[in-house]
């Protein structure tokens, strides 16, 4: 703060310190605690703005890691991605279909209301609400009930073990709150209703929003009531989304803002030369992969009378056409983790057999090529997106490069997330870059059930280009219902093991996460989730 | 020709355009005087130099035109020379200027009041009420009925003739000594420029003041002027009492544009006519510019470049008209 | 006075529609404003004669000599061109041209002096051959005292004067009978004009053109016509043999348009100026609309409009003319 | 016989103001090299930057030659995929003449033809036209772009997207870009259609169409010619504009722009020759072109000499 | 005058109508609403239900008059992307936006008017062709280009103002302004002069050609002759000539300078209707597009009019209602 304040001049200084003393004078009404009445402010620069303050409405993991800030589910996980109480206390299962949950006492919500088993049911009712966007990211609920004022429990549509994870993102509202409110159900654009939740929050979290400026500042204060106790040091958190990278890192540079969870890769060295910042930089959970369209035809390629991606020759041939090693230490700056699996070595279900590349061979790539009867290549367009996996654009156009090298007609199509996602909802794209982090739980059931099973029900909603198998899908749901933890793991390994056998993917990287910090920050938590905590952050 | 000292006086005036082409001589040798309380009539055809005189005399002559040579004098004094702040107050104070069109002369956003306030106040001090009173009398001098109403009005609010007196009470507002009175009556329907030319005329004898009137239109001139000026192709041809320049012109270039004008009284079958027309700027012939049209070119007119005789008045030929041109 | 007529003019009206918009209208309740520019005028030109139209700026000449080259429809009345003999002996209708005022913006000045004279000849095809069509425009430019050679530069190279000859040029490539000259010479030098109305006169005799010469200068149409018509606000008020007009003008206008013309041959008169100003053709004055700057003005001016009459050789419009 | 006409050229009036004046000869040789160059990128560019075979990533990031890691061929250095930025510039600017010229040539055939038929038919053609004019020019250029070109992308199938995207920014380009065409011939042509020249002809029995043709339209030319050329400078602008929001050409075809957004995206990190270079390209261009544009106007405007 | 208004106002309204089909067809036709609306897992009844809720089952003349009188009455929907009501949505940015044009406008106008007379005055001065120079570089550099190169000096490496955002803003009722601040006022430096630079160079090069237009008229020469000073004869005589285009050119740029703002304000992160409208684009949220597209558009033609308007106050010939006639 002060070394900003050194940067801003005389002019600027008077402004901060009296947006400093207004939050001061706000918080000093709760008759905080001296410590937080020391509370520093920390500038958050994102790369983008939070959807809305509505936790259901967008199934948006950006939005639902920051909105965690206010709101808090039953369970959440700790730094290290261990799962630990929150709302809840306990818990214990009745049944394999029915979960008890003992609640927190004597926490309140922001506004006052007191936390009850009310608000749990009320927040599952809606969150599973057949309008509601979030539906699928609890996908075995079936029913909820109040046992008392602090018990519930939660009925599941069969054996099920991984609702503690999905819970970890079920954030808890009031009912009073949305009663009042008319808002206890979601946002329904189709009815053009705007919900109140949209733009007002009233969690249990261990910070509050003071005001909201959609794309300019989102100020979050401390919750001087928060039933946990604060690791933080934090009074106040401004959140301001600057999407243009450049700005970003000038903001940063010139210490406009003190910490930003998206740090381009590029920038890195100058970032970490500059005085006074700090980069962090790890690997996340999210792995990359190419994914081939195993229709019956392809929409964009000159082959029309077949689909060369069914050989599994050719599939090979394009795994092996790519040189990982110059995708690392260009693309991705040395700062990606090779990878022959399709998930992440944190995530349950990873063998490190699996992690083992095909090597990058040009010439075998061409005679697979001429063996599955394309001795001159065949055209097909490359699907990626420009807002989307860490450097895609570089990646994807270096890869273009090499496949091009390997005497095949690639043409990349690059645009924006929101014009590439309906085209691969439908199907209509040759092959496609993917990023599958299994959030929110945090184990491989997640991709294999969604990417991975064949489209049925509440499974295999991303599974865009029908790459599903009998043999897989069997093995997919022997694991869903599965409870012992061994079992359920080898079960999901036989799965990913045919993936890897068939080349039906081709793996990638583990994208790197980059943040950086100002001096100022003292203390941070970087989990492989790529989510910020800024309740265990601490400030000089 | 007035006895009295000279009001104005012009002495070889030169003026040159210095173009990408080379240089232009627009005016070569420009020599008269006027005295006070006298018109001289600066007649010639378009491109002569009539006008660039005008302009020259009241400096206002825009790059890339400048003087290249001789002196303007006012009453004595060197103008040319002067720095521009102080020709500033010679303009208006004692040079004023009338132009051809009064529909562009005014400036069309203020009223006529506030132009002639402004002018008056520049020049003379005087409060801004006395030059209000001021106004309303210079325009009732210049014949504009109801000028007390009249004075708050914008110049769109007149008609062509009333604009043309509101320039001309413009020009005398600080009563200067000198007009230069730039085809004043050109854009004026005809019954119109006789009431100008009379205005002006009367004002000019009833002030004393010098007035260079410079048209195209022998006949203004023959009815308004004491003297005239023949111009050709930037030179002075021919000085004199308008009488004998109208009815005796020594000079065969003035002798031939009397005889082409169409007379009233009687209906001939050709009119006298001079072939050829006036050469460009850039391509004027030695000697005597009028040489290659004259009919009684000889070889020293395409040599020598004739001269007005001593005393400023006659003709600059070597072959001046010798009788007195039939009448 | 035997010579055939060429030219009829019965009652021609040219109105001009000059209202504020409609919206202005309905609000200001202002009513519908009409320009007379032309306001019933009725007239004959002989064959190989000239008529000159005399008047000041807005009387309506210019509207007149539009109506009879066929660019302004009359509002009313006729104008009719009689047959005459062509050289096949055949009788057809005569084409009339005009020669326009100003020189610098009657010829294209993107175009060659040869292609300006020829076109009419290509569009009227009245030549199919080209170098027929060379050959004649060639001859054309030679007859209004230009070189052969012209054909090739393009009009800026060209002076004033010589730019109008290159519209007569133009003008006589249609073998054009009866010339509408409006202004021909007023942005030309005197020396200059002096030129351009022998060629004309020249023409005259030689191919037997009708003119109908429109001009504000008195001096020039005096040496040019045969028959006069002075026109004011859109209507003639003194017609008659140009000769005798001038030697004794009967409508208190033309005396007092021929006293204000300064003369060259008089240096220095004295005299008095027309006094008052053009009224508007929108809103003429009631009556003659003469009357506010006739000396003679009477009660009876005021009231009526004086029609044109027969007086002797001429027509005269005033009630004082008897 | 160019030789000829080019000496013709340069002894005439506005030759002559050309020749005197440093600025406009300077400008005119900076824009006849770059777009020569452009012209010929296929030829004496190192490199095809379109061509995936020719890139190498291990290419990637090498500062320009003269800088310490500089490596020949790629005297400008190269992008983060190892693409010669010469190479790219030499292709971009190509492709920024291109759309450029394009989008001027549409937009003028278009606003001749309309601000013509306006000018000289008047009455209720010229209103509609006109009131048509009003409405585009109601909404602000840059805006009716972006959304032609966001249009355009959401309607047209994704396979059509990359090819027409030059055909998409030149039609939205145009698509205001006509109006000040329209408006300057109507305003001269109604001017040219009152001159005597013009009604001679009608006197004659020249056909309309004949006269609006072959007399009035090429003397309503000069102002547009000026007004093209300051357009082109314009149009590239708007292009690199429309490029840098990233609703103009995709980074598959970069034009100038694009390749500034991309650069852009490397300001801090030391890469900086990725955006200085086009944008020192772009400016040059769309200078000279201006500076070219402001010469002829003034040479072409009798008032001024 | 008035029937001038009157005739200004149905022209206005003739241009929004127009203006308003155009967004309708957007609205309408690029991508369907209900696809937009639904997620995938929706129903054919649920679409249908929503095609009658949304009023998709009527005619098409039908549609659109609703969507006049909803746009007339400030109704554009739901954005897409935020849920938000798009009128609250855009109200909310619109000060960020306007504040930021008018401090361009400003800018240019007291930067741009003087060194035109400057540089028409002095035209053969080595001052005057060098500002001459400098504004044909000014319309020629890319205003992002200028943008970033200004962040780079001014914030990055000199550290002396903020790179992106309004810094603290006061909220006066429904209005927020950065211009009550210090830090408010420093966060408007940058985008101030980016998005003004362009203006400046145009209000110079309009003010400069008109004043040189003017000083040629008679009217001037006439001034000159006269004697009159010539700080007068500039600025009272000449100048105020020149005033009416740069009237009009100003009050039609305004409309320019906030569609242009939101090139400015992508590169500067700057909370305004642009960077609203630059996001609709990337999402295809429609209902924010069509929104600002009828927005901008009536300031637009709101300011011509007015422009038109202040022509009658300025020009006195306009002030009466008399026919002119030759």
């Amino acid at each position: 703060m002060l070394r900003s304040l050194g940067r801003m001049g005389a002019a600027g200084r008077r402004g901060w310190l009296m947006g400093a003393a207004v939050a001061l004078g706000l918080a000093a009404f709760g008759a905080m605690p001296a410590e937080a009445q020391q509370g520093k402010v920390l500038k958050w620069g994102a790369a983008r703005e939070i959807a809305s303050l509505d936790p259901y409405s967008f199934g948006d993991t950006f939005t639902l890691a920051t909105l965690n800030h206010v709101y808090e589910g039953l369970v959440r996980y700790t730094g290290e991605l261990g799962i630990e109480p929150a709302l809840a206390e306990s818990w214990e299962t009745v049944s394999p279909t029915i979960w008890r949950f003992k609640l927190r006492r004597g926490v309140a919500f922001h506004g006052g209301e007191a936390f009850t088993a009310d608000d749990v049911v009320a927040s599952l009712q809606r969150v599973s609400h057949e309008t509601s966007p979030l539906k699928g990211n609890l996908p075995a609920y079936k029913s909820s009930r109040k046992i008392d004022d602090h018990t519930v429990e939660i009925e599941v549509t069969g054996p099920y073990p991984l609702l503690l994870n999905d819970l970890t993102n079920i954030f808890i509202l009031s009912k009073t709150w949305m009663e009042k409110n008319n808002a206890l159900l979601p946002t329904d654009s189709g009815k053009g209703i705007k919900g109140y939740a949209t733009d007002n929050a009233n969690g249990t979290g261990p910070f509050m929003v003071e005001s909201r400026r959609p794309d300019a500042r989102t100020v979050f204060v401390v919750n001087p009531k928060w039933w946990d106790k604060p690791q933080h040091n934090l009074a106040r958190i401004e959140f301001t989304p600057i999407a243009s990278a450049a700005t970003r890192v000038a903001a940063m540079l010139s210490g406009e803002i003190d910490f930003t969870n998206v740090a381009p890769l590029q920038d890195l060295p100058r970032l970490s030369a500059a005085p006074g910042v700090k980069v962090m930089q790890s690997s996340e959970l999210r792995t990359v992969y190419f994914a081939m369209n195993l229709k019956d035809q392809l929409p964009n390629s000159d082959v029309k009378d077949r689909n060369p991606f069914k050989d599994v020759r050719v599939r090979e041939a394009l795994y092996r056409a790519i040189d990982i090693d110059a995708v690392h230490r260009r693309a991705m700056r040395g700062l990606s983790r090779n990878t022959g699996a399709i998930v992440a070595p944190a995530i349950p279900g990873y063998q490190p057999a699996q992690d083992v590349r095909l090597p990058f061979d040009l010439d075998g790539a061409k005679k697979l090529l001429a063996d599955a009867g394309f001795p001159n290549g065949f055209g097909f367009t490359l699907n990626c997106v420009s807002d989307g996996l860490v450097n895609e654009e570089e990646f994807c156009q270096a890869v273009a490069a090499m496949w091009t090298r390997a005497g095949l007609k690639v043409t990349l199509d690059l645009a924006p997330r929101s014009q590439q996602t309906p085209k691969r909802v439908r199907g209509e794209f040759d092959v496609i870059s993917f990023g599958w982090a299994n959030e929110p739980m945090i184990d491989a059931y997640s991709i294999l059930i969604q990417v991975i099973r064949s489209k049925s029900g509440t499974g295999g909603v991303f599974n865009w280009g029908d790459w599903g198998r009998a043999d897989m899908d069997a093995l997919i749901d022997a694991a869903g219902v599965e409870l012992d933890r061994p079992k359920r793991i080898a079960l999901m390994s036989e799965a990913l093991n045919i993936i890897k056998r068939e080349h039906l993917f081709i793996p990638m990287h583990q994208q790197p996460m980059a943040w950086a910090i100002r001096g100022n920050v003292a203390a941070m938590v970087q989990a492989s989730d790529n989510k910020p905590r800024l309740w265990l952050t601490k400030m000089n | 020709m007035s006895d009295a000292a000279p009001l104005l006086s012009v002495r070889d005036l030169r003026v040159v355009f210095d173009t990408r082409r080379g240089r232009l001589v627009a005016l070569d040798g420009v020599s008269f005087d006027i005295a006070p309380g006298e018109i001289l009539g600066v007649v010639g055809e378009s491109g002569a130099g009539k006008s660039l005189t005008g302009t020259a005399v009241i400096g206002l002559l825009e790059p890339p035109g400048r003087i290249d040579g001789g002196e303007i004098l006012l009453e004595g004094r060197r103008i040319d020379t002067l720095p521009p702040a102080e020709m500033r107050r010679v303009r208006g104070r004692q040079i004023g200027a009338i132009f051809q069109d009064p529909l562009t002369s005014l400036h069309p956003l203020l009223t006529v009041g506030a132009q002639l306030e402004e002018t008056i106040r520049t020049h003379l001090p005087l409060s801004r009420a006395e030059a209000k009173a001021r106004a309303v009398a210079l325009l009732r001098e210049v014949g504009i009925p109801s000028a007390e109403t009249r004075v708050s009005q914008y110049p769109h609010q007149f008609s062509g003739g009333m604009r043309q007196r509101v320039v001309i009470a413009l020009a005398l507002a600080a009563e200067p000594k000198l007009i230069i009175a730039d085809e004043p009556t050109t854009a004026l329907d005809v019954s119109i420029q006789a009431q100008i030319t009379a205005l002006l005329r009367r004002l000019c004898r009833q002030h004393g003041t010098g007035v260079m009137l410079v048209t195209h239109d022998m006949g203004v001139i023959a009815e308004t002027a004491d003297r005239v000026a023949v111009m050709y192709a930037g030179r002075l041809v021919e000085l004199g009492p308008v009488d004998q320049v109208v009815r005796a012109p020594r000079h065969p270039y003035t002798a031939g544009l009397m005889a082409s004008i169409p007379r009233m009284g009687a209906r001939e079958a050709v009119l006298a006519q001079i072939e050829g027309s006036m050469p460009r700027l850039g391509a004027i012939p030695p000697g005597c510019a009028f040489s290659p049209r004259c009919p009684s070119a000889s070889a020293r007119c395409t040599a020598e470049v004739p001269a007005l005789p001593p005393g400023g008045t006659g003709a600059a030929c070597w072959h001046p008209v010798a009788e007195p041109a039939h009448v | 006075m035997s010579d055939p007529i060429a030219l009829t003019v019965q009652d021609a009206v040219c109105l001009f529609d000059v209202s504020p918009p409609f919206l202005d209208r309905v609000l200001s309740g202002a009513r519908r404003r009409v320009l007379r520019a032309v306001d019933g005028v009725s007239f004959t030109v002989r064959r190989g004669r000239t008529l000159g139209v005399v008047g000041e700026s807005g009387c309506g000449k210019s509207t007149l000599a539009r109506m009879i080259v066929g660019l302004q429809p009359p509002t009313a009345g006729t104008l009719r061109l009689e047959d005459m003999p062509r050289a096949d002996g055949s009788l057809g209708r005569p084409r009339v041209q005009m020669i326009f005022q100003d020189p610098y913006a009657s010829l294209n000045p993107r175009w060659r002096v040869g292609d300006i004279v020829a076109e009419p000849i290509r569009e009227l095809k009245l030549l199919q051959d080209e170098a027929a069509v060379q050959a004649r425009v060639a001859q054309l430019l030679e007859t209004v005292g230009l070189a052969a050679a012209d054909a090739a530069r393009f009009p800026h190279a060209f002076s004033g004067g010589q730019r109008q000859r290159i519209s007569i040029a133009r003008a006589l490539a249609t073998e054009a009978d009866v010339l509408v000259c409006d202004e021909p010479t007023s942005a030309l030098d005197v020396s200059v004009q002096a030129q351009i109305l022998n060629l004309m006169r020249r023409l005259q005799a030689e191919l037997g053109l009708t003119y109908i010469l429109i001009s504000h200068n008195l001096s020039v149409v005096r040496h040019m016509s045969d028959d006069i018509a002075i026109m004011y606000l859109g209507r003639f008020v003194e017609t008659g043999p140009a000769e005798e007009v001038f030697a004794a003008p009967r409508h208190p206008y033309t005396r007092l348009l021929l006293e204000t013309i300064p003369d060259v041959q008089r240096p220095n008169r004295d005299r008095q100026p027309l006094s008052g100003e053009v009224p508007s053709p929108i809103d003429p004055p009631p009556g003659c609309p003469f009357h506010p700057r006739c000396p003679q003005a009477e009660t009876a001016c005021r009231e009526a409009r004086p029609a044109l009459e027969a007086h002797g050789g001429r027509e005269v419009a005033c009630f004082l003319v008897r | 016989m160019a030789e000829g006409a080019i000496r013709r050229w340069l002894g005439s009036d506005m030759g002559l103001s050309f020749r005197a004046s440093p600025v406009a000869v300077a400008s005119l040789a900076v824009l006849v090299l770059v777009a020569l160059s452009a012209l010929l990128a296929p030829l004496i560019a190192p490199q095809n930057p379109y061509d995936l075979k020719q890139v190498f990533i291990d290419k990637a990031e090498i500062p320009p030659i003269w800088m310490r890691d500089g490596e020949w061929p790629f005297l400008l250095g190269t992008d983060p995929q190892g693409r010669d930025v010469l190479s790219s510039i030499l292709y971009g600017t190509r492709m920024s003449l291109l759309i450029g010229v394009a989008a001027v040539a549409v937009s003028m055939t278009i606003g001749v033809s309309i601000g013509l038929a306006a000018g000289f038919l008047g009455g209720w053609v010229d209103n509609l036209l006109m009131r048509i004019a009003d409405t585009v020019l109601s909404i602000p250029t840059l805006l009716v772009a972006i959304l032609v070109s966001a249009v355009a992308r959401a309607l047209l199938p994704p396979g059509l997207r990359e090819p027409f995207a030059a055909v998409i920014l030149v039609a939205s380009i145009s698509l205001t870009g006509w109006v000040q065409y329209a408006r300057t011939v109507r305003a001269s042509t109604m001017v040219e259609r009152r001159k005597e020249y013009a009604q001679a002809a009608r006197i004659i029995g020249v056909s309309s169409a004949r006269i609006m043709r072959r007399h009035i339209l090429p003397n309503t030319l000069t102002p547009v010619l000026v007004a093209a050329t300051l357009n082109l400078g314009l149009a590239i602008l708007a292009e690199a504009t429309l490029s840098f929001l990233g609703v103009g050409m995709p980074i598959t075809q970069p034009s100038l722009g694009a390749l500034i957004r991309i650069g852009n995206q490397y300001l801090f990190s030391g890469v900086w020759w990725l955006v200085v270079f086009p944008a020192v390209q772009l400016g040059l261009i769309v200078l000279s072109v201006n500076l070219l544009g402001d010469w002829l106007r003034d040479a072409l405007n009798p008032k001024l000499n | 005058m008035l029937a001038f208004l009157i005739r200004r106002l149905l022209n206005a309204a003739g241009v929004m109508l127009t203006v308003a089909f155009l967004a309708f067809m957007i609205f309408r036709f690029v991508g369907d609403p209900v696809e937009l609306m639904l997620n995938e897992q929706a129903t054919q009844a649920q679409r249908d239900e929503l095609r009658v809720r949304l009023g998709l089952d009527r005619s098409f003349p039908l549609q659109y008059l609703s969507f006049v009188t909803n746009a007339a009455r400030g109704e554009f929907g739901i954005s897409y992307r935020n849920q938000q009501d798009v009128i609250v949505l855009i109200a909310e940015r619109l000060p960020a936006t306007l504040e930021l044009v008018l401090v361009a406008t400003v800018l240019s106008l007291a930067i741009g008017i003087p060194l035109g007379v400057y540089t028409a005055i002095a035209r053969n001065s080595w001052g005057a062709q060098l500002l001459q120079f400098g504004s044909v570089l000014g319309v020629s550099l890319p205003s992002f280009a200028v943008g970033i190169l200004l962040i780079l000096v001014f914030s990055v490496t000199l550290g002396w103002l903020p790179a992106f955002g309004r810094g603290e803003v006061v909220q006066i009722g429904w209005w927020s302004t950065g211009l009550l601040t210090p830090s408010g006022r420093m966060a408007l430096v940058l985008p101030g002069i980016t998005l003004s630079l362009f203006q400046i160079t145009l209000v110079m090069r309009l003010v400069r050609a008109e004043m040189l237009e003017t000083l040629r008229t008679d009217f001037i020469r006439f001034a000159r002759a006269r004697g009159l000073r010539a700080r007068s004869v500039s600025f009272r005589h000449a100048l105020r000539n020149c005033l009416m285009p740069v009237i009009t050119v100003t009050g039609l740029q305004i409309g320019n300078l906030i569609a242009f703002a939101l090139v400015t304000e992508t590169v500067f992160q700057w909370p305004g209707m642009g960077l609203l409208f630059v996001q609709a684009v990337t999402f295809v949220d429609i209902p924010v597009m069509a929104a600002y597209l009828m927005l901008v558009s009536f300031v637009f033609v709101a300011l011509n009019t007015l422009v038109d308007l202040a022509y009658a106050v300025v020009d006195p010939r306009l002030r009466q209602d008399s026919v002119k006639h030759g």
